[in-house]
């Protein structure tokens, strides 16, 4: 957020790549994508390409950390070396870990764990290319990584950004948006309630703003939920071929 | 962690009070607990306050070092926020390498100061593209009672208020001659909700915190909100985090006044 | 790792077969699955390309970075080889530090390119003795089902052969430009093979690899053998070394033809 | 020890500081000062200001290090980034290290650990300023936060240093005198029967110096242990109020 | 390998230390020289100084790798600090690492394991000083020490390599030899069934250099395996003296 | 570490012959096992030297590199002493970083070295506060039967003693031409004695130290004293530390007659 640079980011209410402010990037959803994991999820969202795979429910290891009364759910967010320009170092860091945190956070509250004590399941996400948006690219992959595996959910999480450009509420900030941008907020819904289960902020938004942003990232979460109920339709058509 | 029975009884307890409007230690739901601030609490470190929020005790310390800016902001100083969430301040605390509970502490603190704005990074450049003042802002935590968030973001408000620039001369860092104000202009502050069945109650005791269904912690200055953080497995309403956000600048308000500056 | 009944009673069956002259999947003993090579697979990475061999899938990618050259070789740029085998791949991987597993996997795969001499070092040096280019070369396995070491091989010549090295100007790195090619001449190529009881077979699938007695990698140019490696807890006898060697040079023509330049 | 520099540390048997060769630095020490600690003590020491927190009895963890006989004691010295002039990187380094193991090992002599069997007793010391003597301070303190936790010991165990600065021994060196001295030796007593259960000395000392040393760093800690006493009596009559 | 120089490495069919190209450099191979381990050897070979142990069979921790129908072995090769001349940072690298995989593997391979379900067999090597061809001399070594420990085999590893340098195949390459030559061939086998059991390559070879190569290693290791049967030979009339 | 009833039976039998003043090897009080010494035990290393002190063996490597001095000393050079206790050498040690015996051993063998001021470290700086010599020592124990810090001791002192500096030249560390000596001027030697019961004895073989209540360490060279340390969970006497230190001046003149130089 807040980079000085004199690029204009919007301008005729058209944004860099042509998208209007209420738009989302391009988003393409695929299902059952990978072998050897019991759920999995391949998501390309503007220049993002995010693989997500579900294990379990498995026996909980190591043993002290497991429950009698539900599932221990685990959630590792991963940024391959070549996906940034940067190469990122192997292994967490404190923003993956962080990333990690609160997407597990959000996916307990639609899994239900209380059907599996004593277990474990354990979702992985691995950014190939990361352009803006990636913990929300990640987290709508894995809630499809989770209905592929079978695993019982109360709803699927969506995920979605908005934020501030020059000067204006957009939708779905791309790389330079971010980069250049006023304020960014991540959020994730159940799309049923339109409860929030993950909302992140940072940046300079007066109240107003934020309410605005945040009214814009739901809709987006709609939009986006839509993609993942046709990429799970498409998984069982084709899983009954 | 093996669930403790005697946890989860207290968290009963906790959601059927909180049903009625009522806290265990009988806070209103906009109620903070007692704060104290002590500025330069460690005289010898360049900055340092200690908060006091109930029981909670963060100390937070500056250092200053030089080194090199950040290729794409050739001109701009560097902040940096450490967490040790020590052993001494909680039983359930391990030694060892930061938790996902330390790094989002400090990296929700370090959001708040960072988005503000409050610190002038260009101020703090030596040479463009060569040197720059680093600030290292470490939290200590030293009694865990719930909060941290708000009592580490306070502490580190007042200790980087407080805090003075050594001489830099000839490639040497002298800190005994340390005069000149970090150029700082903002103070924010956080506030955290905790949701418990129904009720949104600000400045979560660590009982509450154990019991909370979600959590939501916004980041304000005088009239800009700069950072936001959801936690916990359940979820917020619409409604209720435009209740929080409102009450987040009404207490920020309050707490704005206790970050003194000597 | 517990061993389970399960692989047991596979790998017994698997070994029956092997004995009949069968393999599971009916392939022929000197036969690999099929393979599908994607170059460009991550278009903003510099380089990179994806490999499905059967359903094993390995992305490798390429970052140029600008560094020191080694001491006794100041006027030669830098491969350095990762490779994580991230717990998303496979059930028995774990998250961590590389283990014995995937460090054997980078450094054989590396040898390959290396010894091959495929890459002509010198002419990523950028100052005699101060800074060179370092091709970092990072393999990622996105789902395991056996044969690691060809589809890793494969990705990396391919990924390589598509690599272009950004412009530098200024200490300044500027991915946006990057026009040049990596200057590359051969394209090294693995080929494995398991013995299961007395026989040889190519290209193991999981089951293979779980059931497999001892284990010979040959990478191969045209002409030249550059590097070999032999695993597992069996032996070979010299003519089935004989055997391996010759198949891989066969083999590796093959191969070596999927190895696509965009 | 033995940096090189003009400063005259000792001139007409003052000081830098104006004290005296026998003098210690002003002391206080608070018992019972955290909530959460079983046990705690905070203690300043001239510059140095120390935090000793105390768990335990409690089941050992990890079980394989549970001892059938006795308690495990544990003893972790850590300094805080900004207790020192250059910031400390977090985490244990080897001086950390070190200190803790001879800092157990002192206290190992007084807990009555054989009254524990299997179980874990914890000693956690911050050092929030450093000026020199932290391990003396800190081990002082750790005795006392024992003592509140109410955990039985033989005696107090209380820790004094003595050096040699400008040719001569002097009780308890402060900052600059440990920088630019010539000797220092910290030592760890019981006060009622004198034995000696840590004792370090690094520096340059005849073994004259070093017995002169060694018996005013014993006089030093019959003066610390009244101040323990105080500040363990002062909580027991805040504790009945 | 490969790296460039001006040395003739071979001239007349001698070598720089004077050596034909199927001669071995000196070896000296030592069986039972460590106190406490149960097993041990000391081996010289060339410049290079080697030290095994074995410990076990013995319980095996952590647990859960145990296995209920054979020992599990683990092999540990390691570089003193000094042992090279750029100093080694301590701990393991990633050389160190798969050399000691595929070392381990070559002994499973005669290690009677199955007679010890449940338990560990430990081996440990110890570069002190590197020469080129130091995991050959380390698994020699290894081999001699379980050997010297009692633990039953199928027979002895024993390792050499060959390698090719100034365009001819020669027997256990040197330093200068393994730097600046053109290939090197590292092989172990069962000395009485021939079975190859570690093999590396890394270089430029025909596949016909690679053969003669690879028939020139199996015999250094004849020779190596008669240094290795003197050594246990010695140690048993020392051990009845 | 569970513990093996079969130390507790013999430690009992080492207190019951102690008070009998008695020992298990029948050595006397003040008597050190044999002491076998070798410098320049590993010929390419700039300076070596293993001690065998009965069935304990240990061997001391120095390296030199050049490195930046440090700020507060900007014209001397740097001594840096790392142990690995190796699992070769003892049932107990375990492979990993180090642990808390390995760095007390490191840095009290370091101080014993330090403080005597043996080391003229003014002569090791090549150009004032850029360039200066960095002696690393690493003890790499091979074999442990008990009183590792002395063994250490007189391997460091005796490597150093036999330390040539290599020679540096435009940026450059020629190894094969180090001629000349380490500045080096004193001896430094370390005696160790064990506490068991109310016997004090010098130089603990493995079963002593396992029995000891407390430990003391004194470096000393002819007439100073250097280095002090005690260790263990029991107690020392004022008038037993006196004997200690007297036992210590003794012992060490004799023990630094072994420290020869090639």
């Amino acid at each position: 957020m807040g980079m000085k640079s004199d690029i204009e980011l919007i301008k005729d209410g058209k944004r860099l790549d042509g998208r209007g402010v209420n738009d989302l990037r391009p988003i393409t959803i695929k299902a059952g994508v990978l072998e050897r994991a019991d759920g999995s999820c391949y998501v390309e969202w503007g220049g993002n390409k995010v693989l997500a795979a579900v294990y379990g429910p498995q026996e909980c290891l190591p043993k002290h950390i497991a429950s009698p009364h539900r599932a221990v759910l685990t959630y590792r967010y991963n940024m391959a070396p070549f996906s940034v320009e940067d190469r990122k170092r192997p292994g967490p860091d404190r923003r993956s870990i962080e990333i990690s945190k609160i997407s597990k956070e959000a996916l307990e509250r639609v899994v239900l764990l209380e059907k599996f004590p004593n277990t474990m399941i354990k979702v992985f996400v691995e950014i190939l290319q990361a352009d803006a948006g990636t913990r929300c690219a990640a987290l709508t992959a894995a809630s499809v990584a989770l209905a592929d595996a079978g695993i019982p959910m109360r709803d699927l999480v969506t995920a979605c950004a908005a934020g501030k450009i020059g000067g204006e509420i957009v939708l779905d900030l791309g790389k330079k948006e971010d980069n250049f941008g006023e304020a960014d907020v991540p959020v994730a819904i159940l799309p049923h309630t339109k409860e929030i289960v993950l909302m992140q902020m940072d940046g300079q938004l007066t109240p107003e703003e934020y309410r605005k942003a945040l009214d814009l990232s739901i809709d987006g979460c709609t939009k986006v939920y839509e993609l993942q109920k046709k990429a799970l339709r498409e998984r069982y058509v084709e899983g009954v071929d | 962690m093996a669930e403790s029975i005697a946890w989860e009884i207290k968290s009963d307890y906790i959601h059927s009070l909180a049903q009625k409007g009522i806290r265990q230690d009988n806070r209103a739901m906009d109620e903070y607990r007692p704060i104290e601030v002590i500025p330069n609490y460690i005289p010898r470190a360049l900055g340092s306050a200690l908060v006091r929020l109930g029981a909670t005790q963060v100390l937070a310390g500056v250092s200053m070092l030089v080194g090199q800016p950040y290729p794409d902001s050739p001109n701009a100083g560097v902040l940096m926020t450490g967490c040790e969430l020590v052993p001494l301040a909680s039983p359930t605390f391990e030694p060892g390498p930061p938790d996902e509970n330390s790094i989002e502490l400090a990296r929700v603190v370090d959001r708040g100061i960072r988005e503000s704005k409050a610190i002038d990074f260009e101020k703090l450049c030596i040479t463009e593209g060569e040197e720059v003042w680093m600030v290292m802002l470490d939290l200590h935590v030293l009694d865990y009672d719930g909060n941290l968030f708000d009592a580490a973001e306070l502490a580190s408000t007042t200790a980087l208020w407080n805090t003075r620039i050594p001489k830099y001369e000839d490639g040497q860092i002298i800190r005994e001659e340390a005069k000149e104000k970090l150029p700082i202009s903002e103070k924010p502050i956080e506030c955290t909700f905790a949701k418990i069945g129904n009720t949104i109650m600000v400045d979560p005791a660590l009982e509450e915190e154990k019991a909370l269904d979600a959590r939501v912690t916004f980041a304000t200055t005088d009239k800009i909100l700069c950072a936001g953080q959801k936690g916990g497995s359940g979820s917020f309403t619409r409604e209720e985090i435009d209740y929080a956000l409102d009450m987040a600048f009404k207490k920020g308000k309050e707490l704005r006044k206790l970050v003194k500056v000597i």
